[in-house]
């Protein structure tokens, strides 16, 4: 009785959400989002500081912010602070995750499931390719779709493949630690470089070259991979800290 | 000698009183006589300047910020004179008793402290620093409290007081938002008579009867001071429950009274001429009157039955304030120096018997006359003057208070008022015969003995100066009509020797003259009589056998069995009703606890589904 | 030096010091030490970062209201962290952490940046509640953290919809040039509302606070009852003044909710006998009279409001959390008599309760009366009726609470403060008795914070 | 459509919380809200026959209409934080289990 109860306010509110949207004059329809009016018009123009007119892509250089892959603009460049915020939630969470499940000596849990041999080589084979695909994924974040989280969100799964896939297998987490720490503290220093020679914080120095080469976009693709790097590490050493218990 | 300068002075001897209360308890309790003295002197000297008509203020100040001004008035003078003697008469009491205390250097330091609130309040026109006072009093008389028995009644004083000064708060501020200062006679005069009089009337009117103990919220009065330090009680009773009489002069008098004259309550009320906010607070006097004589005669405890006797005692003053008119005020102002004075010595003499035999429950005690007669007389000329029998200064004020309750024709409150005066001399002979008459009881005969000569100081010139009152009223009604020529009213026809009425002259010297010969006539008698022989309590007989064992021989218990049987069933009606909205707002937050706290996330999200939904609800 | 070290140093430090974990809390005392040193450094105006100027990259506002914000959270959180260091080595980098997340929401002028940091700021508040060994309470808090934040960024979303932009001055410019009703921009507004609701412990969604403080322990009591809740009324605070419209049925509802809250609050504090939870829900009836005080507009002295609560809170908590831990539990019962033998702590206790009851020659009674004065001038009668009766139950309370613990006779719980925490409370009490008694600073410091205000565009 | 897609996964995580006390169905109705409002925030952004915010060789000028690429961005960061929530909630649920032995809020009993 409770949950139908429950049901009927909830669809009664979703309802009165999509009426009270749909006759509110300022927010625009599904589909009809006039980005001409938004802050992004200037993002897709690279029009903040200056207006550097039509971008072509390969013959455009040194725009304000140099990746092809406009999102990227904005995630690691126009807004790129947010991103470093970002990257503590993350952090955070698995130090957190370390604290209140991490104990002293751990040893991998007993699951059921035992792998037989060929699935323990066969990953062993996958986990290269994979963890390729993340790499070139977090390298050509400023060109492509995806960029430092999707590609280490693809490492890290390389590492969950090879913890399923072998029962046995732990990773060296005081090396996930290291690197995770040195691409963190690698990601503030450019800031606090941009803060010293720029003026101001995560500014972007090197010049940004030409729209669309692999080594455009300034300190773009470097903190991308920074930060795959960082992803990719705290993933797995929160994927490390589930799949481990206590004992000897 | 300025009067924040004075105020300092008292805050400093109060952290001297703490610090030199630290090495010894006693010299610390010695620091408060000697610092209230000097004020009392320091503010009998402002009696001249003020007489010689310079009622300046003194707003050249280099010690607090510039908005904090006093200013000297007769009415905060005549305050501040009679409560900073009651102060300092009581103050004598401190070194004997500090030891008995949990925090002998608080103690002294909070005395004065208070005694620097009391300055603050009666000599400032600026609103802002008399509440900054008023709460300053409550605070340092909350944690004196306590010292005495249990805590529960400090709670209940704190609750009391808070709600009248935060009432007296809101009431400030009506009047700052009309007129933009604090000043405290700009702010009366504009708001008197409009619709936020209205409001500012009935805020004063509560804080007074906050203070005061009256009727609708008099449960912490007798809880407090049946608990407070002996000390402690004089000084409540005597001085800090005057405050309650300053603002409910400046309700009742300052501002006009609202309503129009006859007829307000449909009729109801015979009175000729009164408003209706005059005619509610006087009914309410009246009851207060009522049940604090009902509930003083039935008392046990004679701390507590004095303290129902200030709380009637109050009712007067109300009663009388709220008459207005030259009799009305007189007799109000009047009144508030009798009682002040007669409360002060009759707490003094139970405290005296108190520190001897450390108890004050009238069914443990008997006979202390044979060793404390000094403390009896003074206790005998206290309730002589409380119960308003001629020769004492509680005699005068009466007879104004029930000329001008006459003269306003108001017959339910004359009935209530008469009954108060005869209830009062039933209740207090009780701790006179039970406490002081009758056979000495054994288990006191070795400690007993009598006051130490520094107590003794104090409660002599407290009875001394209401005999003095009562023979001689015309000085201090001088004073009342300069009080009263300040506050607009039209002061009392006085002669030298006599004081003319609605219906009829006084002579109060005369009747002291004769009263005083009629003594002399019957003490003469009694010398030369035959003396009566002293016998042991064993040496007698009753109905033809001897007693073998020492049983009490006199009745000094239960005088009004019967009385008391009429109306003991609802004795406490304020009491459960304030018990009741204790309870409610306990249970009120219980359910919210047990409703909204739980470990469970769903009610934070049903709630912010219900206010989404409640948000949206226009757009179906 | 820019305010923006503020944030990365903390930052640094935290990704630095997971390497050395034996360090940590080292780390934590000498950054929180230096980042309070710092702000006398630091200089006013806008820090645009990354170079993009106002509506388009992310701003951070240094202006004389953040930096008192800043001020009192870093200087609380280091007395905290000074405090605590010995005791909860774990948490030291999720503390700087927390740190950062807080300086973040304090400076920052972007709406979604400010979601970012309050995530950064909620989950390392969450990893700290976790030392209360209540893992259902965390869950709890996170839960409703959570949703509180996503209802956040829903409102958020909608308000760049409509109005395209993210920057706090541009929104609060554009829509009030954009010309429509109130009735528009309720929805997201009541959204943020309850999103900030959640967490500056407002009553219908503030069910988290039980379970969090009623057992917190030295760290999470004064961590979350008075840093965070300071940091979280700061920032609530300014959403309020500059961005937030708040019309018609709008106004209701968060009336509504407001009254509820200190009236409820007040109940609730009355109705319990354990000396945390008489506490914790006195800070929630504080902390709507907070936001109150802020919609009418006094940001002058809601700021000392928060000032004084946070410092009572922090003296409150820090005093029950060690006498609970050495006690047991944390009756009214077994806390009687505290404060017969250890005189110094009880005084700073009883200073500092006088104040938030608002007693005078305390910093609670300037403001307090302050704020009735201006609201009377400003012609509101009825929240000052409101405030005046709740702060009567309030005083019975904790005076009921102060005589229990300073009046008993016999056998007396043994208590033992160490001298850090006693030299920390007497400072704080001093602290708010001077400024009870010399109130210049304090009132002109106030006046002209009211005069706070925004220029179009963000740029300072 | 999306878009009411988008409010009914929203509403769905509501509800998941509204009735559910097991404490992994809670994390999984945060997720299916969070979801949902990701989801939301990209339909806020859709622009009807816009492409993708990408210049790429064949797609070259910035002169074609472009999907609003703001809120992919934000989306971005939210999905990683409520990575990172979901993830301390699951470490919180195996404490919660290793202290209580289950999982239901009932049966845990008052604290």
């Amino acid at each position: 009785m409770k949950n139908f109860l429950a049901f009927i306010t909830v669809l009664v509110l979703g309802y009165m959400i999509v009426v009270s949207l749909d006759n509110n004059e300022a927010f625009p329809a599904y589909g009809e989002a006039d980005v001409s009016s938004r802050v992004s018009q200037a993002f897709i123009d690279r029009s903040v500081t200056e207006d550097p007119g039509d971008i072509i892509f390969g013959q455009a250089t040194n725009l304000e912010s140099g990746p092809a892959n406009i999102v990227t603009a904005i995630v690691a460049d126009y807004r790129s602070f947010d991103t470093l915020g970002e990257v503590t939630v993350l952090f955070v969470s698995s130090l957190g995750v370390a604290l209140l499940l991490g104990g002293k000596k751990q040893k991998r849990l007993e699951l059921n499931f035992h792998p037989n041999f060929m699935l323990r080589v066969g990953s062993r084979a996958l986990f290269g390719i994979i963890l390729m695909t993340g790499v070139y994924i977090a390298i050509h974040g400023h060109l492509t779709p995806g960029g430092g989280f999707p590609g280490g969100a693809m490492i890290a799964s390389s590492m969950l493949l090879l913890y399923l896939a072998d029962d046995e297998f732990r990773a060296k987490i005081k090396g996930f630690k290291m690197l995770e720490s040195f691409a963190g503290t690698a990601y503030v220093l450019i800031g606090l470089t941009g803060l010293l020679l720029g003026g101001y914080f995560l500014e972007n120095l090197l010049d940004n070259g030409v729209i669309g080469d692999l080594f455009s976009a300034g300190i773009i693709p470097i903190v991308y991979v920074l930060i795959g790097l960082k992803v990719g590490s705290e993933i797995s050493g929160i994927i490390d800290n589930f799949l481990t218990e206590e004992g000897v | 000698m300025t009067v924040e300068l004075l105020i300092l002075v008292a805050l400093a001897s109060g952290i001297l009183a703490y610090f030199v209360g630290r090495l010894n308890k006693v010299l610390g309790a010695v620091v408060t006589i000697v610092a209230s003295m000097f004020i009392f002197i320091m503010i009998g000297y402002m009696m001249q300047d003020i007489n010689a008509g310079t009622t300046f203020n003194y707003n050249a100040v280099e010690y607090m910020p510039d908005f904090v001004t006093f200013m000297v008035t007769y009415l905060g003078l005549f305050f501040a004179i009679l409560v900073t003697f009651i102060f300092a008469m009581v103050s004598f009491f401190n070194p004997f008793f500090v030891e008995k205390y949990k925090y002998p250097a608080l103690y002294s330091m909070l005395y004065l402290f208070s005694l620097a609130g009391v300055l603050g309040v009666f000599l400032t026109d600026n609103f802002m620093v008399l509440f900054f006072f008023f709460e300053f009093i409550v605070w340092s008389g909350l944690f004196l409290i306590p010292l005495g028995k249990n805590n529960k009644a400090a709670i209940s004083y704190y609750a009391f007081s808070t709600a009248g000064s935060f009432a007296l708060l809101y009431a400030i501020f009506i009047m700052f938002a009309q007129t933009g200062s604090y000043n405290l006679h700009l702010g009366l005069a504009t708001v008197s008579g409009t619709t936020e009089g209205t409001y500012v009337l009935a805020l004063l009117a509560f804080a007074a009867f906050a203070k005061l103990g009256a009727f609708p919220l008099n449960v912490w009065l007798p809880r407090a001071l049946g608990k407070a330090p002996d000390a402690i009680t004089a000084v409540f009773s005597g001085g800090l429950e005057k405050l309650g009489a300053f603002v409910a002069v400046l309700a009742l008098v300052k501002l006009a009274p609202i309503g129009d004259i006859a007829g307000t309550l449909g009729g109801l009320t015979e009175a000729t001429f009164l408003f209706a906010s005059q005619y509610i607070v006087a009914t309410l006097g009246a009851m207060t009157i009522v049940f604090g004589t009902l509930m003083a005669i039935r008392q046990d405890d004679a701390k507590k039955l004095l303290a129902y006797s200030s709380m009637s005692n109050g009712g007067y003053i109300l009663v009388a304030l709220s008459l207005g008119g030259t009799l009305g005020l007189s007799g109000g102002l009047y009144h508030i120096v009798a009682h002040a004075l007669a409360s002060a010595a009759a707490f003094l003499a139970i405290g005296a018997v108190s520190r001897v035999t450390g108890t004050t429950k009238m069914s443990e005690l008997g006979g202390m006359i044979h060793k404390m007669p000094v403390t009896y007389m003074v206790y005998l000329i206290a309730i002589i003057s409380m119960a308003g029998i001629p020769p004492m200064g509680g005699f005068i004020s009466k007879w104004l208070i029930f000329q001008a309750v006459i003269d306003n024709g108001l017959i339910l409150i004359a009935v209530a008022v008469f009954f108060g005066s005869i209830g009062s001399f039933l209740y207090v002979f009780r701790p006179l015969a039970a406490l002081f008459l009758g056979q000495e009881l054994p288990q006191h005969r070795d400690k007993a003995k009598e006051a130490p000569f520094f107590m003794l100081l104090p409660m002599l010139i407290l009875s001394g100066l209401i005999v003095f009152t009562g023979v001689m009223p015309n000085i201090f009604l001088d004073f009342i009509n300069d009080v009263i020529a300040e506050l607009g009213g039209t002061g009392l026809l006085l002669g030298d020797y006599t004081i003319t009425g609605v219906n009829g002259v006084l002579q109060p010297t005369l009747i002291a003259s004769v009263f005083g010969v009629g003594v002399l006539i019957a003490f003469i008698i009694f010398i030369l009589l035959k003396k009566s022989k002293k016998v042991g309590l064993m040496d007698t007989y009753t109905a033809g056998n001897f007693i073998y064992t020492e049983e009490l021989m006199h009745y000094s218990l239960d005088f009004y069995a019967p009385l008391e049987r009429l109306y003991e069933k609802h004795i406490n009606i304020t009491k459960d009703f304030y018990k009741k909205l204790e309870n409610k707002v306990v249970d009120f937050g219980r359910m919210i606890k047990y409703f909204f706290f739980t470990n469970k996330p769903e009610i934070t999200v049903f709630w912010i589904i219900v206010l989404i939904g409640f948000l949206l609800w226009g757009e179906l | 030096m820019s305010a923006i070290l503020l944030i990365a140093v903390p930052l640094l430090a935290a990704f630095i010091s997971i390497l050395f974990k034996k360090y940590a809390h080292y780390i934590l005392v000498f950054v929180s030490f230096a980042s309070v040193f710092a702000l006398g450094y630091m200089d006013l105006g806008t820090i645009t970062v990354g170079g993009f100027n106002a509506p388009f990259g992310i701003v951070l506002i240094l202006d004389d209201y953040s930096l008192i914000a800043l001020y009192i959270v870093n200087t609380l959180f280091f007395l905290v962290a000074i405090l605590n260091c010995n005791e909860f080595k774990k948490v030291g980098s999720i503390m700087l952490v927390a740190l950062a997340g807080l300086n973040g929401l304090l400076l920052t002028g972007d709406l979604f940046n400010l979601f970012v940091f309050l995530e950064v700021a909620g989950i390392a508040a969450y990893l700290i509640t976790t030392t209360n060994k209540k893992p259902l309470a965390s869950f709890n808090y996170l839960i409703q953290g959570t949703v509180g934040s996503s209802l956040y960024l829903l409102g958020l979303i909608l308000l760049y919809a409509m109005f395209g932009t993210l920057n706090m001055a541009d929104m609060a410019s554009s829509i009030a040039n954009s010309g429509y009703g109130a009735g528009v921009t309720a929805f997201p507004f009541l959204l943020m509302f309850i999103g900030f609701g959640v967490e500056a412990k407002l009553l219908p969604f503030n069910s988290w606070t039980k379970g969090i403080l009623a057992n917190s322990n030295r760290l999470t009591g004064p961590m979350i009852a008075s840093v965070y809740a300071a940091a979280i009324g700061f920032v609530f605070g300014r959403l309020l003044t500059n961005v937030f419209v708040i019309e018609d049925t709008f106004l209701i509802i968060v009336t509504i909710i407001l009254i509820f809250s200190v009236v409820a609050g007040e109940a609730m504090a009355y109705a319990s006998t354990k000396v945390r939870e008489i506490l914790l829900y006195s800070s929630v009836a504080q902390a709507a009279l907070v936001v109150v005080v802020f919609m009418s507009g006094f940001t002058g002295w809601a700021v000392y409001l928060i000032i004084g609560n946070a410092a009572a809170k922090l003296v409150l908590f820090l005093i029950t959390n060690t006498a609970t831990k050495q006690l047991g539990n944390d009756d009214v019962e077994t806390f009687k008599g505290l404060f017969v033998n250890n005189k110094v702590i009880g005084l700073a206790f009883t200073a500092v309760t006088l104040s938030v009851i608002g007693l005078p020659m305390f910093l609670g009674f300037v403001t307090k009366m302050n704020i009735l004065e201006n609201m009377f001038v400003s012609g509101d009668y009825i929240w000052p009726a409101i405030i005046l009766i709740t702060s009567v139950v309030e005083g019975i309370y904790f005076i009921r609470l102060l005589l229990n613990l300073w009046y008993k006779e016999n056998d007396l719980p043994e208590v033992k403060f160490e001298f850090v925490l006693k030299y920390v409370v007497v400072i704080i009490a001093v602290l708010i008795m001077v400024f009870g008694v010399y109130t210049e600073p304090v009132q002109d410091s106030a006046d002209n914070l009211v005069a706070y205000s925004y220029i179009e565009g963000g740029n300072l | 459509m999306l878009q009411y897609a988008a409010i009914a996964m929203l509403m769905l995580g509501l509800y998941g919380l509204l009735t559910q006390r097991n404490i992994i169905k809670i994390i999984v109705s945060i997720n299916i809200l969070e979801i949902g409002l990701n989801l939301f925030i990209v339909s806020v952004g859709y622009v009807e026959g816009g492409i993708a915010p990408i210049l790429t060789s064949d797609f070259n000028n910035n002169g074609l209409v472009f999907v609003d690429p703001l809120p992919s961005a934000l989306v971005l960061t939210a999905i990683v934080i409520g990575v990172g929530t979901t993830a301390l909630g699951l470490a919180l649920a195996k404490n919660i289990y290793q202290k209580y032995g289950t999982f239901e809020i009932d049966e845990m009993g008052e604290e």
